[in-house]
Formats: C-alpha cells, structure tokens, sequence
C-alpha cells in the first residue's frame, strides 16, 4: 500500500524557505499571499495492512523521517 | 500589562540566580525588579554573557602587542593589525548546547553567530574555521550528531559564501552527548573602517535590522550556563534557532554598505541574549542611556511578552545606531537589500536602559551596572583526584608491542588521526578564489585581495592594496590537557603556532574557545585554572596576544565532564607568497630532515604519556604527556621561518598524534590531486642514529617541538647546519622516493609500510563508518 | 573584450569572476545588479555561483524571474555569448536557456574538490582554445549538481553534440566511479543548440591562477575570448 | 484559505532523497518497504475564493513553484 509522511516546520520555528516563497508569490504579482510554509511530502510504497504500516511508519517518522525538534507529521494512508 | 508571574525564590533560581544575586540586583534597580527584569538579569548574569567565574582568571592573558588595534573585551571581537593599513579581525566562539539539541541548526546558527561578531566590527569575514568535539563513532547517535554539525556547518557557510578553510575534529567518549561545536570566522579591514558597538550620541536613533524576533532561543545564553540535562535539552527544544544563511549575507552586505556611508554611530549583533545585551552593551560602551520600544520590533509570533521579544536569540539581527538626520540612508540601503529594519528607539543621557512597549515603561535598569557588574566569583579549586593515578603510568606499564609496524595503519584508522575529508569536502573551501592552501595541511592559507575589504564611501577612489596572505589553525588535544591541564594547554597553543610556522606563517595572535564541565566543582575549575595559566604562558612566549574568546562551561554528560578542552585558533601572516609550503612530500630525491629530537630522553614515558598509541593499542588514557619547553619551541619556529624564508624548504609538516611515524605516512600520503585520486610518494628513512630503547616510542612517542621536513638534495646540508647554528637539533633522516612504500630503519629493525593501504584506512575510515547508516 | 557578471543578492562567486576577467585576463568587466532591465554594450555574460535568492526552494527557481534575467534571456536570443557556472548553470536550466535540471546530489552531500574534466568537444565558443585531449582538473563545489534531463533531450544533446564536459578519472575515462554527484552522462557541462549558451558545474574561476598553482580553468575563458575579437595584451 | 500544493519528482526522474530514505528504512530493520519518493508540500495561506485562489495557484505552481521537467504538482484547497 502507498503511505504518505507529511512534515511541516512547527509552526513558532522559522521557515526561511516558506518566507522566500512568501516573497518571490509577492514579487512576481500574485496577490493575497498570506503565511507560506514549506514542508516535505514523501510517499512510500509498504507491504501489510494499514494498521501494521501506520504503526511502522509512526515510529520511523519519529525517529528518523521528521526531526522532532523543529517538525510536526502526519501519515496518510492510502488504499 | 500582560499578567506576569510573580517573583518568588523558586522563579529566582529558576533563573539560575542565587539569593545574594538577587540581592544584588535589587540594590541595583533600587526595589524589587519585575518579572521581565529578572530575565534581563538572569541572561546578562549568564556564565555565558558575564564570565563571572572565569573573569578573574581570563585576566591573566597577554592581551597587547604592537599589532593589536582593539583588544581582548573590548569590543565583540579583537583586531590585529597587518599591515599597509589593513587589519584582521577574527574570534572563536562555541555553540555545544545547541548542537547537543538539534545538531544541523544548533550548529549552523553558530557558524551565523560568529560571522556576525565580526562584521559587527566592519570586517568582511573572509574565511571560517571549525573545532569539534564528538563521542565515540561507533556509537549511533553520535554518528547522527556528527553528521548533523558538519552539514548545519556545511549549509550556513555554503551559502553564505564564505570558505570553511581548516578544522580539527577529535571523538573521545568523554565527549558523548555533549558535543563541542566551536565556530571561528575571520574577517578583513582598513584601518579607518574599525566600527565600534558603543551607543554614541544622545539623541540618536536606535536601528533594528534583520528578520522578526520569535520566539526562538529563548534565553540560549543562560541554557548555555547549566548543566547539559534532559530537563535543560527539553526546554530548548522547544525554541529552537532555525538559521537563514541568506539573510545573514543580506545583513552582512547591507551593514557594510552603511557602515561606509559614515552615517553609523555604533553597531552591535543581537547574539546570546539579544536584544537585552545588545542594548546594554552599547549603551554601557557609550557611557550612555538607551530607550526603545517593543512595540516597534517587528516580531514574527503574535502575544510576544515583552520578556519574550527582549530574550528571543532569533538569529540574523542587528542594533544600529545612526547619526541623527541620516536615517534616510539606513532607510535606503536596506530596502536595497530587501531587509526588514524599524527605528526602535533612541540614545539617552540618563545611564538607563529603558524598555517600553506601546509606550509603556516595562523595564529600567542601569546599564552599565547591568552590563559590567556582573558578580564576579573566585571559584574553589582542588588538584583532581584522577590525577594520582594516570601519573602513576611507568614506561615499564607499557608492554612492548609485538608488532610494532602493525599500530602504524591503527593510527592512521583511527578517527581522531585519519583524514578529515568526509568533514571538509562537504564544505565550499573554495569560494572567494583565495585558498592557497585547502584543508589537508597543517594550517590553512588564504589569499586576501583587495577585493575582500568592506566598500569605501561611494565617492572615495579605490585605494591600491596589496595582497595578503594569511595562514590559520585550531588545535586542542584534550587529552593531553585532562592529563596535564597546565603542560596539555601550554602544548595546544604550541601546536597552533607550529603549524602555521610549518605553512609559512609567522603567527600574529589567538583566540580561545575555554571548554569544561561545571566550575562550582573545585576539581574541574583546577582544570579551567591551570589551563588558562599554560595558555597565557604560550601565548607570552609565542608573542601572540589573545585578542578574544569565549568559555563555554557545564559541558558535561551523566558520565562526568568533558575532558578539559581550551581550543586555540591562531592567525599568522606569511610574509610573501613563495613562503606557502604545504606538508607533503614533493620531488623523488628530495631530502628528508628532522627538525627537533627524535626522542625526549629526560621524558621517562618517552612521549608515550596519554599518546595516541596508548589509546589505541592498549585502551589507556594515562600518563604524563610530554612536557612542553615554550624556549624550545621559539627556537624551532624561528628556525623553520627563517629556512623557510631561504627557500629552501619543500614540505614541512609537524609530528602531533601518532608521533613520528604518523607525521612521516602524512607527508607520504595526504596529497591529492583531485577526488579519489591521491598522489603517494614514498620514502626511504632510517632512524639508526636515533638512540632509543623503545621502538613504539620512537615511532610513536609524541614529544612536541617536532618537523619534518625535505629540501634538494643539493641544499640539504647546509640546511642542517643553519638549524643547528639556529639552535635547533636537526638531522638528515631520509630521502623522498617516490616509491609506494614508507621504508623506515631503526636499529636493527626494517619495517615497510605499502602507502595504498595506509592512504586507504587514512583516507576512508570516517566516511565508511559514516555511510554506514 | 567586455564582460557582464550578473550580481544576484546571494551570488557569491561574482567578485571571484570579475577578478579572473578583469584582473587575471584584462578584459573590462562589470558588475549588474540582479535588479537591473538592460545588460548595456557587453560581450558576454557570466551568471555566477552562490544562492541566487536563498535556492531555498530549488536552485535557480527564482532568480529566473528577476529583471536582469530578462535581459540575459533577449541577449542569448541574439546569439549573445552566456556561460553559467554552478549556480549560473543551475538558473540557465530553470530559465529554460539550457535543457534539463540540476538536481541533488546523489549522496545528498554538498561536495567541494578537485575533478578531472574530458572535454566533450571543442566546438563551442567555451571550449574552442582548449588543446585537443587536455584533461582540465577544475574544482566544484555544489548540493545539486546532479545533471537529469530526459531520454528525448539527451539523444538530441549527444546528436546534435551539445555535451561540452564529463566528470572523468585521471586517465581520461569517463567512468561512473569518476561521477561526483550521480549526473546523467557524468555530464558536468552543456550547450544550447545554438552554442552560444552554456552552464558548467565546475568553477573555472577557482582555477585560473598559476599563484593559486591551478590554471585549467584559465582555458575557458581564453576559449571564449579567442572567439570574440583578436585577443587584446593581457594584464 | 489555506491551499496547498504537493510537489513529487517525475517517475522517470532519478529521486536520491528517496532512495536515502528507502535505504535507511531498510537498514534501520524496518521490512516490507518499497519505493520511496520525496517531494515537497507547501501551504499557503491565500485570499479569495476557492476558484480564483485554484487559478492563481495553477499559475504559479506552473511558472515557479515546481520544475515541470523534473515536478509534478497538484492542489488541494482547504475550507
Ligand atoms: N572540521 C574540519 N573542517 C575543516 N578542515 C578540517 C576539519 N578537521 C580537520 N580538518 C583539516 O584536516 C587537516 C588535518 O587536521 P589535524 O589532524 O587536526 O591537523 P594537525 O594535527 O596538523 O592540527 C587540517 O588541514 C585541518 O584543517
Ligand atoms: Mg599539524
């Protein structure tokens, strides 16, 4: 089954990449762009049912995917 | 008023205040200070921003020279004088905790911190070194902080754009889960282009510049003034740095632009602790008063407290203060650079810094009493306990080896000693088109041109300026320091000496980075005492005053302390270009000479006390290092500069970890000519004449005072002579083959090494344990 | 001959650039500000390395849009002569002046060190003064200099023999072992079909003083000087 | 509104973050794991309604946010 890690930056930690995208959406014209974040998506193609790769995927985000210190995450699994 | 806690003992301590310090400051404020001033106290009181342990002992350093334009204190970092009126100013500064913590940024944000503390002076930093310290490889977690430093490293001054030119790493376990991260930047000036971080002139504006304040760092600098614990790192955690290298180049150039507009009456960097030090500090250089207003900081969370905004350590800001009716130009230049600034405030008459916010007062302290009287506390100190046993280690402790030859490749594998490529390819060496000399060598050199000078005013004609070539080091073997604190330090500070003397380098002056555990235990601020005693010593005798530094105390693990780690870089100037010698071996035939004894024979362990071998081959970290004669060590440098300047020498490289024999494989293998492909270049040696009964300690011993180094065949001779007529012990040892072995004989002993092999566990340990996963 | 050297506010390889030019070589050269329209009398433009506008997203991405890109864009329709390094190849690419993408490294590390270079071809204006068979040894220093670009571009980059430089060993081979960054081809270096554009990730301006005892570089930049006019006395 | 766009490599484009991460996965015993791609996920807070805040997206998202020669994009628009 295909799951999918979603880390964004936490949102009190400073996100250089979001603020430049922020900017650049304001340079080239594009109106109404409030607070950018950038974040990493990564999709992983895993075997076993979707409890086994939640509680899988859970504890390697954690540790290893996401850097708990400055990001949040979500799995979304997908069937 | 937002409702603010009120202060009680627990929140006092909390603080990391003692009760007679709160004493203190309630004599100082004249009344109970609110809960936002207690913050203000409580980080400007920080080891981190007072030295209040170590101020008393930091005195004892040689701070002057003909050459010292701004001295140790005085400002947020030295300047040394170069010559054609030029200056150099440069400073080393640590950021362990936070790499502790999170590695990448902890590490990258101190990479930000030091750049800024030199362009604050009106430098353009040119050239940035690095210091680190790590536990044991095989240990994965450390794996994951080394990794994590070197790339935050990597990242900031990638894209800043400033070359990481030379560096030291060391992994010991006593280092485990408190990793040292000591960042040291560079950077060049005129003479006239000095800025100074004093609030000057009452009435002036008050600048900040940079990014929104968060609430990132909060109260870094009192984080970094305890103990590394679970509670500490898990507070931090939560208000981590996040560093923008890209800013930081915009800030720098903005700076420098309005820094030659005239229009800048003081400039400071909001480091540790802020915007609180950053306007006390000005305002107590300025014998003046500051006012400002939160209201006006731009801030990037919304409900900042006022305490928050005033100890935020987000990164990349700067105060400015401007000449009255100049403010369009700061206006100007940094909406050139796409900065965000806010006038915030003003200059006073009254001593006093003032906080408002929304125009309401929510600080008043003095300043000056806040920025210098700080409490100042003559530690108790107690010869370690330790000690009486690693001194115990005889000669006779230490069995011979079996194989002698097999230790060499040990060495070499051993990731204190084996090549620190993985580290610095990943770091732009480069850029700048300035490196003379790349990492791989003793000591850096770069070139500095005249397009590396802070801009002249606009209407100013280009002045002529020649170039300058100067070479830097970081050293610090901490083992030979928690062996020894007095001997280790005075032998750090030789050693950077000596290696800049090995590239060609007469050395100018230093700056220290004072590593060690917590200084309310009486045997480790005996470390810290007899450190600094050996450190001022060297630096007297090497005539290279100290222009600045930084003490990072509490550096300890459940375990126990750090071992004692006092980090010395050093700056030298090479006189002329043709002077610029690297450590390798050059051409078949060449000459190889010994400068300095093979063996210290009045050392009864023979240089073997707390050596690499010792580790290695038999797990001890023991001993009584080699002691460490300052005369001796003038008398070398002095020496090789003057061969050097003869032009005769070819290579010259000192003998530091891993002794002679180390030191020889080095100038065999550490030459590359481009990725993966060394140049080896073997040679033929005999030690015979080397009156020795320990062969592991010949090869192996660590005596300090040692280079080797080669000239033609032709000039050799009479190179052995000047030294000698120099005063220094020299021999002819061997001659460059060429060939792809390292042939030593010593006594009756032949031993053959095949430089493939060695090149490759040299070359490739670090990065094979590191890609491991 | 007069050189342009594009100034973005996170270039940091401009200064080095303008130095080789101007100090080195003795041709005129100038600084543009990455805000200006109009490119003014020149006869090359070099976009240099660094981090144009912070690359946080991807490299080059926006530094595309600024005004002076613009300029570089109707100067290169013209047949003006434009050589990217690093950075500069990375932002040619997004422009859309050179086919293909940069992309990270394969170890995902930032490499800085020496490389040898075989020279794909020699004729291009970027490649027209190097000695037949001279193995260039040039430095790079970069996150992603991972060359991709697809199966269709790269057929029509080796038809129509676009491919200027490859990573190599020391003996010329062009092995993947010799690859610093995992690129397609071990391509280091391209054209534009029309030859008068061309991005390399190697930094020929870290390489072209002998004082820094490393000149190879020096060959690209005489290539594209030998291709303009006579060569005037060099400094 | 908050919009966000989610940026993948191509499928014929060579992903080594994602080839990293699946390494990594694997060495670190977690089994079962597949193809591993890494992309980008940006959020961006944008005025307007959902038809305008698509269009402008789709705009930008072609023209600066992803690489289509290396990218693809799609949008999701939160209410
Ligand atoms: N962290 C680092 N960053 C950059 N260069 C480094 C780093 N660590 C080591 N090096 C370089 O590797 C070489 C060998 O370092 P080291 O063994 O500490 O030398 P020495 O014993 O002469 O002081 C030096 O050129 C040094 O600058
Ligand atoms: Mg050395």
């Amino acid at each position: 089954m295909k799951a999918k890690v979603i880390i964004t930056p936490k949102p009190e930690v400073l996100d250089p990449q979001g603020k430049t995208v922020q900017t650049a959406l304001e340079h080239m014209g594009c109106t109404g762009v409030g607070e950018v974040r950038v974040g990493k998506y990564i999709e992983i193609e895993m075997d076993g049912d979707a409890d086994t790769v939640k509680a899988k995927l859970s504890e390697y985000a954690d540790k290893f995917l996401a850097n708990p210190n400055i990001e949040d995450y979500r799995l979304k699994l997908e069937d | 008023m937002y409702p603010a806690p009120a202060i009680t003992p627990e929140l006092i301590a909390e603080h990391g205040l003692t009760p007679e310090e709160y004493e203190r400051i309630q004599e100082i404020v004249g009344r109970e200070p609110n809960f936002t001033e207690l913050g203000i106290f409580s980080v400007m009181w920080s080891e981190h921003c007072s030295y209040k342990n170590t101020r008393a002992l930091l005195k004892g350093f040689p701070v002057e020279s003909p050459r010292v334009l701004v001295g140790a204190g005085e400002e947020n970092a030295g300047i040394l004088d170069i010559g054609d009126d030029l200056a150099i100013s440069f400073k080393i500064e640590s950021h362990n905790h936070p790499s502790a913590v999170e590695p990448f940024q902890g590490a990258a944000t101190g990479v930000g911190g030091i750049i800024r503390d030199i362009f604050t002076m009106g430098a353009r930093p040119v050239c940035a070194i690095n210091s680190l310290r790590f536990g044991e490889l095989d240990n994965s977690e450390v794996r994951r902080l080394f990794r994590g430093v070197v790339s935050g490293i990597a990242h900031y001054g990638n894209c800043f754009g400033i070359p990481t030119v030379a560096g030291e790493v060391y992994f010991d376990k006593s280092y485990e889960g408190n990793p040292l991260v000591n960042a040291f930047a560079l950077g060049v000036l005129r003479h006239d282009q000095i800025a100074r971080g004093a609030a000057k002139g009452v009435g002036n504006p008050v600048f900040y510049v940079g990014p929104a304040t968060g609430r990132d760092g909060l109260a870094g600098a009192a984080f970094a003034s305890q103990d590394l614990t679970e509670e500490s790192a898990e507070q931090q955690r939560s208000a981590v740095q996040v560093g923008d290298p890209f800013m930081e180049k915009l800030c720098m150039e903005a700076c420098l632009e309005l820094l030659a507009t005239g229009a800048v009456a003081g400039i400071q960097d909001m480091g540790a602790a802020g915007l609180t030090c950053s306007t006390c500090e000005t305002a107590a250089r300025g014998g003046t008063g500051i006012e400002i207003d939160l209201a006006k900081v731009p801030q990037r969370s919304p409900g900042m407290t006022p305490y928050e905004i005033l100890l935020s350590e987000s990164q990349e800001r700067m105060l400015i203060i401007v000449h009255k009716g100049r403010e369009e130009e700061v206006k100007r230049i940094f909406d050139k650079w796409d900065l965000p600034w806010a006038e915030v405030g003003k200059v006073t008459d009254d001593g006093m810094m003032v906080v408002k916010n929304h125009g309401e007062v929510v600080a008043t302290v003095p300043a000056a009493k806040l920025a210098d009287e700080a409490p100042l506390y003559h530690r108790d100190s107690k010869e370690p306990e330790y000690l009486q046993k690693t001194r115990a280690l005889q000669l006779a402790d230490v069995p011979a080896l079996a194989k002698p030859e097999a230790a060499l490749a040990k060495l070499l594998g051993w990731p204190s000693i084996a090549s620190k490529n993985w580290v610095y390819r990943q770091y732009d060496h480069m850029v700048r088109a300035g490196t003379a000399i790349n990492p791989g060598s003793d000591a850096a050199v770069i070139r500095v041109k005249a397009d590396s000078y802070p801009p002249l005013p606009i209407d100013e004609p280009q002045d002529d300026i020649p170039d300058k070539y100067l070479a830097m080091s970081v050293d610090c073997n901490g083992v030979q320091v928690y062996l020894d604190p007095y001997e280790g330090s005075k032998a750090t500070v030789a050693e950077a000496a000596r290696n800049l003397v090995c590239s060609g380098a007469r050395p100018l002056g230093a700056t220290d980075n004072l590593n060690f555990g917590n200084p309310h235990n009486p045997e480790l601020f005996w470390q810290l005492k007899e450190s600094v005693r050996g450190l001022a010593e060297a630096c007297e005798a090497f005539g290279t005053p100290v222009t600045g530094g930084n003490v990072s105390l509490y550096n300890q693990n459940p375990a126990g302390a750090i071992d004692p780690t006092p980090t010395v870089g050093m700056v030298g100037l090479v006189e002329k270009p043709e002077h610029i010698t690297s450590q390798w071996f050059k051409d078949e035939g060449d000459a190889i000479l010994l400068l300095g004894q093979a063996v210290e024979s009045d050392d009864p362990l023979l240089g073997l006390g707390g050596s690499a071998l010792l580790q290695v081959e038999h797990g001890r970290k023991e001993g009584t290092p080699p002691p460490c004669d300052l005369a001796k060590e003038k008398t070398l440098h002095d020496a090789l500069l003057g061969l050097i300047e003869t032009g005769v020498v070819k290579s010259a490289h000192d003998c530091a970890e891993g002794g002679l024999a180390v030191a020889l494989a080095e100038c065999a293998i550490s030459e590359l000519t481009a990725r993966q492909t060394p140049r080896l270049t073997g040679a033929e040696i005999d030690l015979s004449k080397a009156e020795c009964e320990r062969l592991d300690a010949l090869l192996y011993g660590e005596a300090h005072g040692r280079v080797i180094i080669t000239t033609s065949e032709a000039e050799a001779g009479a190179a052995v002579d000047r030294a000698k007529l120099l005063g220094v012990p020299s021999a002819r040892i061997g001659t460059v083959t060429g060939s792809d072995t390292l042939d030593v004989k010593a006594g009756d002993n032949s031993l053959s090494w095949n430089l493939s092999d060695l090149h490759d566990v040299w070359w490739n340990t670090i990065a094979r344990v590191m890609d491991k996963k | 001959m007069k050189f342009a050297v594009l100034q973005f506010p996170g270039s940091n390889c401009d200064q080095d650039c303008v130095h080789v030019l101007q100090n080195v070589l003795g041709h005129p050269t100038r600084l543009l500000w990455h805000k200006e329209s109009v490119l003014g009398d020149v006869d090359a433009v070099l976009v240099p390395g660094g981090f144009s506008y912070g690359d946080y997203l991807r490299t080059g991405s926006i530094a595309r849009f600024s005004p002076v890109m613009q300029a570089v864009k109707e100067f290169a329709d013209q047949g003006g002569l434009v050589l990217g390094i690093c950075n500069g190849f990375q932002i040619l690419c997004e422009a859309g002046l050179l086919p293909g993408a940069l992309i990270r490294n394969r170890s995902l590390q930032f490499r800085c060190e020496h490389v040898y270079l075989k020279v794909a071809t020699q004729d291009s204006p970027f490649t027209q003064a190097i000695p037949e068979g001279k193995l260039l040894r040039i430095p790079i220093a970069h996150g992603e200099g991972n060359y991709f670009c697809d199966a269709a571009t790269l057929e029509e980059l080796e038809a129509k023999d676009q491919i200027l430089f490859q990573y190599a060993d020391r003996d010329g081979d062009v092995t993947d072992h010799a690859n610093p960054n995992g690129s397609l081809k071990n391509i280091a270096g391209i054209c534009n079909t029309a030859r008068n554009v061309a991005g390399m990730m190697p930094h020929p301006e870290r390489a072209a003083e002998p004082a820094l005892n490393e000149d190879d570089g020096r060959l690209i930049f005489e290539s594209l000087i030998a291709g303009l006019n006579p060569a005037p006395a060099p400094a």
